[in-house]
């Protein structure tokens, strides 16, 4: 039914989590084949205190850029619907996509020394909500202009003003792509490296941060461990992001 | 929705225009700019003084002092063009073999998957979502000397002794693929969703052969989102360096790792802008090349105009 | 119940005069059908009154007050769409007591004119459904519900009931007049069907192409008495005899037409360009002629043709005859014969007549 | 007009939300005596910073900077200010010597020095220990997995099917080929440098990876068989019973020394002073060299490893310093980098 083709790719694709995941629990690190399944290193994860430290940082500056990417992204979709010479403005944020990322990670940070704007927690927040910006405009711009005109028009004529038309009718209507774009922008920032590396700066460590500087001082198992949680959240997030039907569209 | 701008020139709308009125009007752009702002000042602010600072030279503190080329002058150099070089070839490598290998998945995803569709899409997806620094670390553990591939290979004696996979280019073309399939496939799949079979039932009908179904008919009609995935990852495998750099033991250079290792230094950032600069523009140059060959492929393939 | 008055209303869009000085006033609690060919901008006039569009000149009052620059919602005036434009994340009651929401009525007076209404649309059971669970039918009838429920002075319906089938627009159709009565509310009503106009409206007002009106009258008038070609080829079909008119009598007019027949045509009053040999255009309705095989007695026109094409209908027959003189022209007869009578067929030499009364003659 | 208004707000909004943020807490700080402290991310241990605020009452606050070039850039751009204390590399300690951006240490004020091991004192790069006092250094050592006594030519010599771990640092890389090539040198002609180049190129297919951090674990798996690196690095592998074998190159001894200075900005010399003692005491260098494994200054524990010892009796220690000028230098390590030899 699915060609063996295919199904290499998927084998391609897994055999190194199912790795990673299976010697999470391996007692002794990597070089010896498998030991004896232990929660050892799970334990010492949860004792490390500055990878928990980067793990909150990590959410606190993804959950803050969604959602002030979210919030602007709103607003800026109410003033299309109140204006629709607005939508030309659109087009504007298509060049997120297009400027490579690290063009614009050296853009922001030669910005922030060139104001001696100190690198810190605000520009990491600065940098990843300019990213989410890229996402959740075009995203929300495109499920607004789907919506039938004729549905506001209803809510008008109705009795309700232009405001109350929004936030009743037009703002409902846009909450699957909302979570969409939301759960997107919170992934990519939360997984970004670049920003993290050009514009933490010294005195943040977001998870990214933290990854690479152990990664280059080689294998602890204590990261298989962290790989495995992490492949666990990530997966309700997943489902929540294929249940809003406009999920897959988003691409 | 049209517009409800209450026409200036009417009667009923002459009074005196008072601040107040006019607030009240642009009431809704005060609403909305929040997003124009943030995009001005963080986005396009940025990009244009990088632009302007890869050509000025300062003074200590940071006022301006002249223009210069000189930033400029110390990476005219054969070997940093090389490097671009190396970066686009890298970025275009990365690109075909995605594109490969995500068509066929994205095919039968869209098409086969039958009633594992969503659990097949979402199997791609899960890759796409956790940290990439986690996977770098998982082909760690498959590729090493005692690595996983090692010991099947050994086991299944195909190779005596261990083959050398780690720190190799082989290693970093194999992450790349496997951290850029996801962008490719993704946009494909989108398209192939909307992709009515009906289309592939006329041409066999009118007796094309599957091959010639594929190149006349399918293949045309996903070349926009076969773009559209190429360049979602053409662009940023040019200005990847944390694959190559974890993955083939530093051995090779990226505009990436040139750039990371310039910015780092405070007084060399100038240079490290500058090439930033020069890159992005052959990266720009490159990208509209190959955008218009894929118009000339797609013309070549339908013997059409577009 | 007020009622909308249109002054000299104009609106170009893209280059092209959609409305040009519309000028009408509605008779109050009316059903008023707005009849003309797509793209005539009979939509682009419902939306102006409504609001949705803004109008580059002109006024617009609703009773008295001029509601030309009013926002949308500030006209207590309600709009049915063709897509019915439910809200679909809201139940089919929620979407009723939407208007009365808006207003703040108090909870136990809304429940209460919710429930009326449900019950006198007889969609009782749906209440708590979603519009995308309804049929075709039900989301209209909701839509309508909605539209009333705040009783506004006019209620403006744009091609309700193009989405349906036949039979459930008929239907649907004889429910909207009930209701008109019922309500004493002016119902403005567009469609492009001429059928449904005639059948559903006291007023009907006929638009032509470049947003003008043509006429405007009641249904028998513009279909007995259209006052120029195009509303009477627009309203139900007609044969069109294009001629210069030759003798003038009192009450009798003969025309000579393109195709040379002779036609005398009875003329109530002498309009100004009724003039001996200035061109005119007169108007007979299909089954206003009568065709046998044997020449008919007493008929004030009689011609003889050949009949080209036959299209049976069931409860009527519509006969093409060609003239001697060429011309081609429409018959159209009930199948009620009550005797037998010698069949008529295809390639048949036939007697075509008609009454000069029955001629109605226009300007050019 | 009106729009710019608008704009102007969001500005405003956006400024106060991210920038009210970041200078917040330093309102809500309790003003206690402090000095500033401009070092590696791992120079000294939070504990030590705990017990020395404990006794004397002075906090210390840290600004970690990741290279000898930033840090001097930042000295310099802010003329020292807002920073006390610094610790620096040798060839840093001449430079900033140089831009005077350091101050003279008063040795009365501090007792420890007494007990700093003098081999390491007197350096050429400040003779008199004027400006600058010594706290942790390392020696490069190679490291296999087999007992060899190989010297840093070696390294450069066709070793066959061995991998090797060479530095990331292109200045170190330069003056290992510049020694095995020319011996001791100061300054690389353009041709010299051109041999170097072709000499490190001609290393290339041998090198495993210019990795320092990851050759434990590349060593650990077998990925590579030799690795010239900091000695805190063999240490640690040891310490995880790794079975290699590390020894001092034969034929060049390299050491690194970390050294603390005084920012001539700074107006709190008698803290600074304070502090410095504590970090040369004994149990502060006990605590500190186990914690990273380099090698503490003071005498009475710097005798244990055999290492020390050999570096004592030969006592010709060389320093990394530039060989080339910055661009140069740059330039030939972008080369090497690209150069992609025939694998």
């Amino acid at each position: 039914m699915i060609p063996l083709f295919v199904f290499a790719i998927y084998l391609f694709l897994y055999v190194p989590i199912i790795v990673l995941v299976l010697f999470s629990f391996n007692s002794k690190s990597f070089p010896s084949p498998w030991d004896g399944f232990t929660l050892h290193w799970y334990k010492e994860l949860f004792q490390s205190k500055d990878l928990w430290a980067s793990f909150t940082t990590s959410l606190t500056v993804s959950i803050l850029s969604t959602l002030l990417s979210l919030f602007m992204g709103v607003c800026f979709i109410y003033y299309i619907s109140r204006r629709q010479k607005g939508e030309s403005l659109v087009p504007l944020f298509y060049s997120n996509l297009i400027v490579p990322e690290l063009v614009l990670a050296i853009g922001l940070v030669s910005y922030f020394s060139l104001f001696q704007v100190p690198l810190g927690f605000q520009t990491l927040l600065i940098a990843h909500t300019v990213l989410g910006l890229g996402f959740a405009i075009p995203i929300l711009f495109v499920r607004y202009k789907e919506l039938p005109p004729s549905l506001m028009e209803a809510s008008l004529i109705l009795g309700a003003g232009p405001t109350k038309t929004f936030f009743k009718i037009t703002l409902p209507l846009l909450k699957p792509a909302l979570l969409a774009s939301g759960l997107l922008i919170f992934v990519i920032s939360f997984d970004d490296f670049l920003f993290s590396y050009f514009c933490a700066g010294t005195s943040v460590e977001t998870l990214s941060l933290y990854l690479i500087s152990s990664i280059r001082f080689g294998i602890s198992p204590v990261v298989n461990a962290l790989s495995t949680i992490l492949l666990f959240l990530t997966i309700p997030l997943a489902l929540l992001f294929f249940s809003s039907k406009k999920g897959t569209e988003v691409f | 929705m049209e517009t409800i701008l209450l026409p200036e020139n009417t009667s009923a709308y002459n009074r005196p225009k008072n601040f107040k009125r006019h607030l009240k009007k642009e009431a809704p752009f005060g609403v909305g700019s929040g997003a124009l702002v943030w995009q001005f000042l963080f986005f396009y602010a940025p990009l244009v003084l990088m632009l302007i600072s890869s050509f000025s030279r300062f003074h200590i503190d940071g006022t301006f002092e002249s223009f210069t080329f000189a930033h400029f002058k110390q990476i005219l150099k054969i070997d940093y063009f090389l490097v671009i070089f190396e970066s686009l070839k890298l970025g275009f490598t990365t690109a075909c073999s995605t594109l490969l290998l995500g068509f066929p998945l994205a095919y039968t995803i869209a098409l086969k998957g039958g009633r594992f569709k969503s659990f097949l899409l979402f199997l791609v997806i899960i890759p796409f979502w956790t940290n990439f620094l986690l996977h770098i670390y998982a082909w760690f553990f498959v590729l090493e000397k005692g690595g996983f591939l090692n010991q099947v290979l050994l086991w299944t004696n195909l190779i005596q002794e261990p083959i050398h996979f780690l720190n190799t280019s082989f290693a970093v073309h194999l992450m790349m693929v496997y951290y850029y399939l996801p962008f490719m496939t993704l946009p494909i799949y989108s398209s192939l969703e909307k992709f009515d079979p009906t289309l592939i039932e006329a041409s066999m009908d009118l007796g094309a052969t599957k091959f010639q179904t594929f190149r006349r008919v399918v293949l045309p009609v996903l070349m926009p989102a076969i773009r559209t995935g190429f360049f979602l990852v053409f662009i940023p495998a040019f200005g990847e360096f944390v694959i190559p750099e974890l993955m083939g033991g530093d051995k090779f250079m990226y505009v990436g790792s040139v750039v990371s290792q310039f910015i780092m230094g405070e007084k060399t950032a100038p240079i490290g802008i500058a090439f930033t600069v020069l890159s992005g523009g052959i990266l720009l140059a490159a990208s509209f090349l190959l955008y218009k060959g894929t118009f000339a492929l797609n013309r070549w393939l339908t013997g059409g105009h577009r | 119940m007020r009622s909308i008055t249109l002054d000299r209303v104009s609106m170009t869009k893209r280059g092209s005069k959609i409305l040009n000085e519309v000028s009408l006033k509605l008779p109050s609690s009316k059903f008023v059908a707005l009849l003309g060919p797509s793209g005539c901008g009979k939509t682009t006039l419902l939306r102006a009154i409504a609001g949705f569009e803004t109008i580059d000149s002109g006024r617009i009052f609703l009773g008295e007050n001029d509601i030309s620059h009013l926002p949308v919602h500030q006209r207590s005036m309600n709009y049915v769409f063709q897509d019915y434009a439910l809200f679909p994340h809201l139940t089919v009651e929620q979407n009723i007591a939407y208007s009365l929401k808006i207003q703040r009525r108090p909870k136990m007076e809304i429940e209460q004119r919710v429930k009326k209404l449900l019950k006198s649309f007889d969609i009782e059971p749906l209440y708590h459904r979603y519009p995308e669970e309804l049929s075709g039918g039900q989301q209209q009838r909701v839509a309508i519900a909605r539209a009333i429920i705040a009783e506004p002075h006019v209620l403006l319906l744009d091609e309700p009931l193009a989405a349906l089938d036949f039979k459930l627009s008929e239907r649907m159709l004889i429910e909207l007049i009930d209701l008109q009565d019922l309500l004493q509310m002016t119902f403005l009503y567009v469609t492009h069907d001429q059928l449904e106009a005639l059948t559903v409206a006291d007023l009907v007002i006929v638009m032509g192409a470049g947003g003008t009106i043509e006429q405007i009258g009641t249904p028998k008038e513009v279909y007995e008495f259209p006052k120029n070609a195009f509303v009477a080829n627009f309203v139900g079909s007609t044969n069109l005899f294009e001629g210069t008119i030759e003798e003038i009598f009192d009450k009798e007019v003969v025309l000579k037409s393109t195709s040379n027949e002779l036609m005398n045509i009875s003329v109530a009053d002498k309009p100004v360009w009724l003039q001996k040999n200035n061109t005119a255009v007169a108007s007979i309705r299909p089954e206003k002629i009568d065709i046998s095989k044997k020449p008919l007695a007493n008929f004030s026109n009689n011609f003889k043709g050949i009949v080209t094409s036959i299209v049976y209908e069931g409860m009527s027959t519509k006969y093409y005859v060609r003239l001697d003189t060429g011309r081609k022209i429409i018959v159209f007869e009930q199948n009620e014969h009550h005797f037998i009578r010698d069949e008529i067929n295809y390639d048949d030499e036939v007697y075509i007549s008609w009454q000069k009364e029955n001629v109605v003659l226009m300007e050019r | 007009m009106v729009r710019v208004f608008y704009a102007f707000l969001w500005v405003l909004a956006i400024y106060f939300a991210i920038f009210v943020g970041h200078y917040s807490p330093s309102w809500f700080q309790t003003p206690v005596k402090s000095i500033d402290f401009f070092c590696w991310g791992d120079t000294i241990e939070p504990e030590l910073l705990e017990e020395f605020e404990q006794t004397y009452k002075i906090h210390v606050n840290i600004h970690p900077f990741s290279s000898n070039e930033e840090m001097i850039v930042k000295l310099k751009a802010v003329q020292g200010k807002g920073y006390d204390l610094i610790c620096a590399s040798d060839y840093a300690i001449r430079i900033l010597k140089e831009e005077n951006l350091i101050a003279p240490i008063d040795h009365g004020q501090i007792p420890n020095i007494a007990s700093i091991d003098p081999y390491l004192l007197h350096q050429n790069f400040d003779p008199q220990n004027e400006v600058s006092l010594p706290v942790e250094w390392e020696p490069y050592v190679i490291v296999s997995n087999e007992p060899t006594q190989l010297g840093i030519a070696d390294l450069f010599q066709d070793q066959g099917k061995k991998r090797i771990v060479m530095t990331p640092d292109p200045v170190e890389a330069i003056m290992y080929a510049a020694y095995t090539l020319f011996g001791k040198t100061d300054q690389l002609s353009d041709v010299q440098l051109k041999e170097v180049a072709r000499l490190l190129k001609s290393q290339k297919k041998s090198i495993e990876a210019y990795v320092d951090h990851r050759a434990k674990y590349l060593i650990e798996t077998g990925n590579c068989d030799l690795a010239l690196i900091r000695s805190g690095f063999a240490r640690l592998m040891e310490k995880d019973k790794v079975p290699i074998h590390y020894s001092l190159p034969n034929d060049w001894h390299f050491i690194n020394i970390e050294n603390l200075a005084i920012t001539a900005s700074s107006n709190k010399k008698d803290e600074v002073h304070t502090f410095i003692n504590f970090f040369l005491s004994k149990n502060s260098q006990k605590v500190h060299s186990e914690n990273t494994l380099v090698f503490p200054v003071h005498k009475e524990l710097t005798t244990e490893t055999k290492i020390v010892a050999e570096i004592h009796e030969k006592n010709d220690p060389q320093f990394f310093h530039y060989l080339a000028k910055e661009e140069d230098t740059r330039d030939l390590w972008v080369s090497l980098k690209r150069h992609q030899p025939s694998e």
